[in-house]
């Protein structure tokens, strides 16, 4: 590069060719318009948005329930119903054609001003595979959206802890438009590949990341009957393509050719091998105890309100959820077991060389893979997409349209889950800007000296415990509620002492030291 | 025109004719560890066709793979453990400079 | 009352001290001193103490004799494993003598295990690196694990097992101060003495295996009864040594383990030796409990015994008894002391199974060990009072220093002595004990030899012809004796030896039994006398009279953590006693004792015979007790000044006896030296005579070899031998190009033969495929 | 910055569709895990791939056999160590896809944690514990090359030959699904010797291979 743009220097009359001064002018002109709307709602926006994307998940697996339930099992019933299939030439597979779906509808309590219309936007939504792209559409929004916000969450976060503000200006409201702001600085940056790099592997390795992480969400489930591919093996398969991510990081660190991308490589590897084996142990734990590895069914266990969490369910679980959160963060190479990437001694591991937008793939990876490592955690012990309340309560509603909805917000949701994985997503941040690193012996020494032999005995614990339970024993029984109860409350206070500590510091925010926030800063 | 174990078997034979040429032809240790890696996943890959389509669901195919995943990891610990011995004393991974032993 | 209550809660406190032992192996350093000693006690013998209690109370209180029965039939029993045909069991023996014995077990253990805590805290910790204070309880509970195991057994290669880990648990007690010589001598020849008494048993256990076909006791006793009504099995085999049968044998071989165990005659050697352990461990194990195993298996497989093998039983007894009270009355070691007079009551228990005391052994064998625990731990606070001072002529006059002690060493001496009042029906556990098994060796030495049982029965009245019952023998032999002739009817089994459980034969009981002689009977008399003597001469020298040694004198004190074990069990002794155990065994014999050819005749105390036996013996014997103190006042009441003289004048019975009789001498001399001198011999053999001839055939080959080598091997045969080597390295540096030492051509090779083998198999292979629809016709030729 | 910059970044930018790639994968291996989208309420859950039969399952097979086969073949072709682990890490994900169009859901999903998770990693471990330089190469001679491709390309013919001639025997009754119960159920009851064999040589191995890998001899 041959010149640099001094500041004081008259700047040239038109820098840009004319598209991109057009698409800078249409920016420009857009964000004037948009900005004082934008940034004078934005938290109510953002928070509406969260909640809308919950909703309209739930929405969205209520609808097909609906089909599948009304439509098509009433279907068939009618003498010449063929099932629909991939392909679509032939119009004996077409399925259901409009006309019998407004037949079939009419007997429903759907008003039937919007008949016509309704009719024909079911139709698709019968073809699996019609479903599919509209099931993969949304992941990956979420795939997309998740990363950007909590990157956004957690320097906000950080800043909280550290008594600063974090982000403030881009976007207005708490700079709610950081993150994607810096999402696009970084797609526009240039992607350098080092000279004696291996280029093909160093290309790839972003993408050996990325595809992992992405395929985790195929099997995980949002709700009862909301998951993309319902797995029998659902918990495995997760566990096993999350694995898989560390070929990626491995190749980044070594294509980079370079000391610290390798030797954050080596970590990564050493690291996220050790600690498979005990968040694996500490997973079999519950799984021995429900009997089953399809996440769903897991949590269909759980539908019994607070106390039939599984978490609480005997003292073995319980610990293990602890186990599996703490071999989750080192799997995760979060803090405090951020060796891979250890700033402070090995400039940034295996992505020193990155920039631009492949950087940003192996963040997209990382809190992708904490969203879903979260949502593991929360289905398989915290009850998954059940509510503290008994799924019984909600048994009088019926089985509308509305009761469905109410069901879904009251008892059991796809927004249950993301509050869950979200409240857990909030303790991984919140332990990161709290604990300080440790040492790569001391990584391994309580993976391998402390983790593993802890998970095998509450395997084998949990082995007898389950074995107790099956006599069908009366004394036996009391002892196990007791234990729910004990443990229950446990978590009953553990909650209680976040809720009423949060409240405290909201209560007095003024006289906590980030109050500058509510005092300096416009639109707080 | 239906997939049957006729086409399994001959992407197992492609495995395993690969991992053979590997194992023949590297002279790094590490190298041939991974064409026996590739000769064993055929095998496995052969037994879980075998199963789905003539196993009638009696999984002894399934399982006999899962065997050879587990033997597959063991196998694969000790040899890189005795790779890194190698390693260590000759500072080479070569397999043809390991001669000492050669009578 | 569920199923199996009782077997619950007895394996919930076996269980309960081997979970200690594992406790304190595992964290007996981490809990530390107070608090590893605690946790032996409570979970040690705290639980068992307590499991035993509740079923002892429900088992005499809140059961009745046909619902004993019944669970004594229907006890637990699971199927372990296939010996060959056999199988072996895991069980509960259930009965009354199981539950009265786990009942005195656990009861004295606890207390011992509560005055080991006060015993240990004197000592100090380390000794070679290593920390005694746990080891000490962990073993302790595993003692109380096997004991009770041992206890509960139901079967007979268990029995063995427990058996052996007991052993094993006194080996490692007595050499608890490992790091002096004499400690871990005695703990070995404790255990290599033992050895020689389990070869027996071992040999015994053989033969019920090969001949029974079984290993579980009541099963056993069963078949044994079969074979003998029909004369098969065991009975069929016409070998004999030293004149005994084989069934003869395999009783004598039974009781061979017990005599290693509970120290009889010529095994007795180890147990004085095993004082040499912490005086909680005399106390528990070699004088309370393990040593009263020997007495408990003979009881539980008197149902296997024989005649012959009783006699042997009742003789070997009988030398204890008296030897080792004779010992006694020389020792001036306070623990020796003791040690001779477990020897002799052991003597007691072991003569009154032989002579048919069953119950009153066992009676005599709860007793004891009630009164021996207190008087050894009254030893073991004397000697702790007096700083390891076991010197009986140094002590004297610690009444005033050691009163709560004294008194219940007192106690003690009384019970060992039988005292009572006879015409009051009064006294202490041996009083009844002891007189009961006089009584029934006067009956089997006098009135059985004399065959005038009748006339005993006939002045007591003929009601108890109504209840005769299976150990009410003497009875039904009366009643047999008067019809006449004894019939050898059995021998067809017609007779009422059909039930496994009450065939008694009596006829042949009769025709079989030999009376005992006339020398035991007054053997064990003298002995009574005897007994009173030295345990009234241990008393006085130790606490009464003036003190003799100053220096001992004045640092005597007392330890509160220890006097309460020894006045709960000074307590148990006065009234655990007659009204108590007694009653129990006698529950116990009727199935114990249903023997075929031999019985327990006390099974009630009120059979004629022994009534009438007992009603003069306890003049005769009761008032020995009198006489022995009286003796030993006389003797010791101004120190030893008397007894020096008498020694003087006696000298060469008291060197024999304070010698021991040099038995152990002659042990050393006949096993050790000839061991050795064998040894010697082969040694001497192998060096000049085998080592000469190798030697002169080697230099003979050599010279050979030598010549041979010159001539014919350098020119002839080496030659064609290198020319063929030759040839063959011309041939192999060809054939070695393909061997490249590198495993990937061979590799390829093996894929190449494969590859070549599978072509021909296409080409020229036929098989039923060959012609169906898929097959490629077109590459075949 | 020059206007050429921006545009040579904006056409960077446009240049990526980075998207497309990852996007198309996740779509295939959707589609290899069901033929059935978003479960419905309350109908039955299919749980194994692609309908036998379906066009659907002819276009996956090919699709991830090619994979398999090109991966495998770039495995043996390739000189650096470290591509040929990338490539067998290929090799062992396309098997795992192939494993779930056998309609063996655990055993892909093992094959995904154990290979290439576990097993891969310990290679790459390997790989980078031992080379001097990650460029070190170790060319075997002409004559071996040769004879490896020859006898490798004759028995592969002849394994052809054998499937073709085969008349394969099938036990009588249909191919149910498997389940993950099953699977354990005939492990710890058939199998139950070998699973413990197998779990004693893990131990084993472990222990050895920790011994072997020990640094202070």
């Amino acid at each position: 590069m041959t010149q640099f743009s001094v500041p004081w220097q008259p700047r040239p009359a038109h820098p840009y060719g004319m598209a991109s001064r057009a698409v800078i002018a249409l920016a420009q002109s857009v964000y004037g318009f948009a900005a004082p709307i934008v940034s004078r709602f934005p938290g109510a926006i953002l928070i509406s948005a969260v909640i809308a994307t919950c909703v309209g998940v739930w929405m969205h697996s209520v609808l097909f329930g609906w089909v599948d339930t009304q439509l098509i099992q009433a279907a068939v019933t009618l003498p010449d119903y063929t099932p629909p299939a991939l392909s679509l030439l032939s119009p004996s597979t077409w399925g259901l054609t409009p006309s019998v779906i407004h037949a079939l509808r009419v007997d429903e309590t759907v008003a039937a001003s919007v008949a016509g219309l309704l009719d024909y936007v079911l139709w698709p939504v019968q073809f699996w595979i019609v479903r599919d792209v509209v099931g993969l559409g949304a992941l990956f929004g979420l795939f997309n959206v998740i990363p950007v916000y909590v990157i956004w969450w957690e320097r906000k976060v950080a800043g909280r802890i550290q008594s600063r503000l974090g982000p403030m200006r881009v976007g207005g409201w708490h700079g709610w438009a950081q993150s994607p702001a810096d999402g696009i600085k970084l797609i526009l940056k240039e992607d350098l590949v080092p000279a004696g790099a291996d280029g093909p592997l160093f290309r790839l390795a972003p993408y050996l990341t990325i595809i992992p992480s992405l395929l985790a969400f195929l099997a995980l489930p949002f709700g009862a009957t909301y998951v993309l591919r319902e797995l029998d093996v659902a918990l495995v398969f997760i566990l096993g393509v999350l694995g898989a991510e560390v070929v990626g990081v491995i190749l980044a660190g070594w294509a980079s050719n370079n000391k610290w991308s390798v030797y954050g490589a080596m970590r990564e590897a050493c690291q996220m091998i050790s600690y498979e084996i005990p968040m694996g142990m500490a997973l079999l734990v519950p799984v021995i105890c429900v009997g089953t590895l399809s996440l769903s069914g897991i949590a269909d266990v759980q539908q019994g309100g607070w106390f039939s969490w599984i978490a609480f369910s005997n003292p073995f679980c319980f610990a293990a959820f602890v186990c599996y959160f703490i071999a989750s963060l080192a799997s995760l190479k979060r803090a405090p077991f951020d060796l891979p990437e250890a700033e402070s001694e090995l400039v940034a591991g295996f992505v020193t060389e990155y920039s631009g937008f492949r950087w940003s793939l192996f963040f997209f990876a990382e809190y992708a893979a904490m969203f879903v490592i979260c949502a593991i955690a929360s289905i398989v012990f915290l009850g998954g997409w059940h509510s503290p309340l008994p799924a019984s309560w909600g048994g009088g509603l019926g089985d509308g349209l509305l009761a469905r909805g109410l069901t879904g917000l009251l008892f059991s949701g796809p927004i249950w889950l993301m509050f869950k994985s979200v409240f857990l997503l909030y303790v991984q941040l919140w332990l990161r800007w709290t604990l300080p690193r440790i040492r790569i012996d001391q990584v391994l020494y309580s993976c391998i000296q402390v983790l593993l032999p802890l998970t095998m005995v509450l395997v084998f614990g949990a082995t007898v415990w389950t074995w107790a339970s099956t006599g069908h024993n009366a004394l036996w029984s009391t002892v196990e509620a007791a234990t729910r109860i004990i443990l229950g409350s446990i978590g009953l206070v553990f909650i209680g002492g976040f809720i009423a500590i949060a409240g405290y510091g909201f209560y007095h925010r003024r006289r906590m030291v980030g109050n500058l926030v509510q005092d300096v800063m416009p639109g707080s | 025109m239906t997939i049957g174990v006729t086409h399994f078997l001959v992407v197992g034979a492609v495995m395993f004719c690969c991992g053979l040429y590997t194992m023949s032809t590297k002279r790094n240790a590490i190298g041939i560890l991974i064409g026996v890696e590739l000769v064993l996943n055929s095998s496995a890959l052969n037994l879980v066709a075998f199963d789905r389509y003539m196993g009638a669901g009696r999984l002894d195919g399934q399982i006999m793979a899962l065997f050879i995943i587990v033997l597959a990891a063991a196998e694969a610990a000790l040899a890189v453990g005795i790779c890194i011995n190698v390693y260590r004393n000759l500072a080479t991974v070569d397999v043809d400079k390991a001669t000492q032993l050669r009578g | 009352m569920g199923e199996h209550t009782y077997e619950i809660l007895l394996a919930a406190a076996v269980a309960s001290p081997l979970v200690s032992f594992w406790l304190l192996v595992f964290f007996g350093p981490r809990l530390g001193k107070p608090k590893a000693g605690w946790v032996g006690v409570l979970l040690g013998m705290g639980v068992p103490l307590i499991m035993g209690t509740i079923v002892m109370i429900g088992w005499w209180f809140f059961e009745d004799e046909a619902s004993r029965a019944a669970l004594t039939e229907h006890a637990f029993r699971w199927k372990w494993a296939n010996l060959g045909a056999v199988a072996v069991d895991i069980g509960v023996k259930l009965d009354s003598l199981t539950v009265a014995m786990f009942f005195m077990v656990t009861f004295i253990a606890f207390w011992i295990f509560v005055f080991s805590v006060g015993y240990m805290k004197g000592h100090s910790d380390e000794v070679s690196g290593q920390c005694k204070y746990w080891r000490f309880f962990a073993y302790l509970s595993l003692f109380g694990f096997a004991m009770l195991g041992l206890v509960l057994s139901s079967n007979l290669l268990f029995l063995f097992i427990f058996w052996e880990l007991v052993g094993l648990c006194s080996y490692l007690l007595i050499g608890f101060y490992f790091d002096k010589a004499f400690a871990s001598k005695a703990a070995m020849k404790a255990f290599i003495t033992n050895r020689v008494g389990d070869f027996g048993f071992l040999i015994g256990l053989m033969l019920v295996y090969f001949h029974l076909g079984t290993l579980d006791l009541d099963q056993a006793a069963t078949r044994f009864a079969e074979q003998y009504a029909s004369g098969t099995g065991i009975f069929a085999s016409g070998f004999t040594m030293f004149g005994w049968s084989l069934a003869t044998i395999m009783g004598v071989g039974l009781f061979c383990g017990a005599m290693g165990k509970s120290a009889q005659f010529p095994l007795h050697v180890w147990l004085p030796d095993a004082m040499a352990g912490p005086t909680p461990v005399s106390a528990l194990i070699h004088a309370a409990t393990m040593v009263a195993a020997g007495v408990y298996l003979v009881a539980r497989v008197y149902r296997l015994m024989t005649p012959d093998a009783l006699m042997f039983i009742s003789t070997i007894g009988c030398l204890t008894l008296t030897l080792m009270a004779l010992i006694a009355m020389v020792q001036v070691d306070i623990k020796k002391c003791l040690a001779y007079s477990t020897l002799s009551q052991l003597g007691y228990m072991i003569f009154g199974m032989g002579c048919g005391a069953w119950v009153a052994a066992l009676f005599h064998l709860v007793t004891h060990a009630f009164f021996k625990a207190m008087l050894f731990l009254g030893s073991g606070q004397v000697i702790e009072g007096c700083h390891h001072e076991q010197d009986m002529r140094k002590m004297g006059g610690l009444r005033h220093k050691m009163p709560f002690t004294c008194w219940t060493f007192f106690v003690g001496v009384l019970a060992i002595s039988g005292a009572g009042i006879p015409a009051m029906h009064i006294g202490l556990g041996g009083y009844f004990s002891k007189d009961e098994i006089l009584a029934v060796a006067y009956t089997r030495s006098y009135v059985w030899g004399e065959g005038d049982f009748s006339k005993h029965e006939a002045h007591e009245g003929e009601h108890h012809s109504s209840t005769s019952t299976v150990h009410d023998v003497p009875v039904q032999l009366a009643a047999y004796q008067e019809h006449g002739e004894p019939e050898h009817a059995d021998h067809g089994g017609a007779h009422e030896s059909v039930d496994a459980h009450s065939s008694a034969p009596l006829a042949l009981i009769f025709e079989h039994t030999k009376p005992l002689p006339k020398w035991m009977f007054w053997l064990a008399i003298i002995t009574a006398y005897i007994t009173p003597f030295y345990m009234m001469r241990c008393w006085w020298l130790t606490f009464m009279g003036k003190p003799r040694d100053e220096h001992v004198h004045e640092h005597a004190h007392e330890t509160p953590m220890m006097f309460i074990p020894l006045v709960v069990l000074a307590i148990g002794t006065v009234f655990a006693s007659y009204y108590l155990f007694r009653p129990l065994m006698a529950d116990a014999a009727g199935a114990a004792t249903a023997a075929p050819m031999v019985m327990a005749i006390d099974g009630d105390v009120h059979t004629p015979a022994i009534t009438s036996a007992h009603s003069w013996l306890v003049y005769g014997v009761g008032f020995a007790f009198v006489a022995g103190f009286a003796l030993a006042y006389l003797i010791y009441r101004d120190g030893l000044a008397v007894g020096d003289r008498i020694k003087q004048r006696l000298w060469p019975l008291h060197t024999l006896l304070v010698n021991k009789y040099y038995i152990d001498e002659l042990y050393e001399l006949v096993w050790v030296k000839g061991c050795v001198l064998l040894a010697k011999t082969a040694g001497f053999f192998d060096k000049w005579v085998v080592d000469l001839i190798f030697n002169l055939a080697a230099a003979i080959t050599e010279r050979l070899a030598s010549f041979s080598g010159m001539i014919v091997d350098k020119h002839g045969v080496d030659g064609v031998v290198n020319g063929i080597a030759q040839t063959s390295m011309d041939v192999a540096g060809v054939a070695s190009s393909a061997q490249t030492g590198r495993i990937r051509n061979y590799v390829l090779v093996t894929a190449a033969v494969a590859a070549v083998v599978l072509i021909c198999l296409v080409w020229f292979g036929t098989n039923s495929g060959y012609s169906g629809a898929r097959s490629f016709s077109a590459l075949s030729p | 910055m020059s206007i050429d910059r921006v545009n040579q970044l904006s056409s960077t930018c446009v240049r990526r569709r980075f998207a497309l790639a990852p996007a198309l994968l996740v779509l295939g291996v959707t589609l290899l895990c069901g033929t059935r989208a978003m479960a419905s309420s309350g109908g039955e859950v299919v749980t194994t791939a692609a309908e036998p039969g379906s066009l659907l399952e002819v276009v996956l097979f090919y699709a991830v056999a090619t994979m398999t086969i090109v991966s495998s073949v770039a495995v043996c072709m390739s000189k650096n160590i470290v591509r040929m682990a990338l490539w067998l890490f290929m090799t062992l994900a396309s098997v795992s896809f192939l494993y779930f169009l056998l309609a063996a859901n655990f055993l892909a999903s093992i094959q995904l944690v154990v290979y290439a998770g576990g097993t891969l990693v310990l290679l790459v471990f390997g790989v980078m514990l031992t080379n001097k330089s990650p460029w070190a190469r170790y060319t075997p001679g002409k004559l071996e090359l040769v004879g490896a491709a020859a006898v490798c390309s004759v028995l592969l013919v002849a394994l052809w030959l054998v499937f073709l001639r085969a008349e394969w025997s099938r036990l009588p009754g249909a191919f149910a699904g498997t389940s993950v119960a099953d699977l354990g159920r005939s492990l710890l009851s058939v199998y139950v010797v070998p699973f413990e064999v197998a779990g004693v040589l893990l131990m084993i191995v472990m222990v050895g291979a920790a011994h072997l890998a020990r640094q202070d001899k």
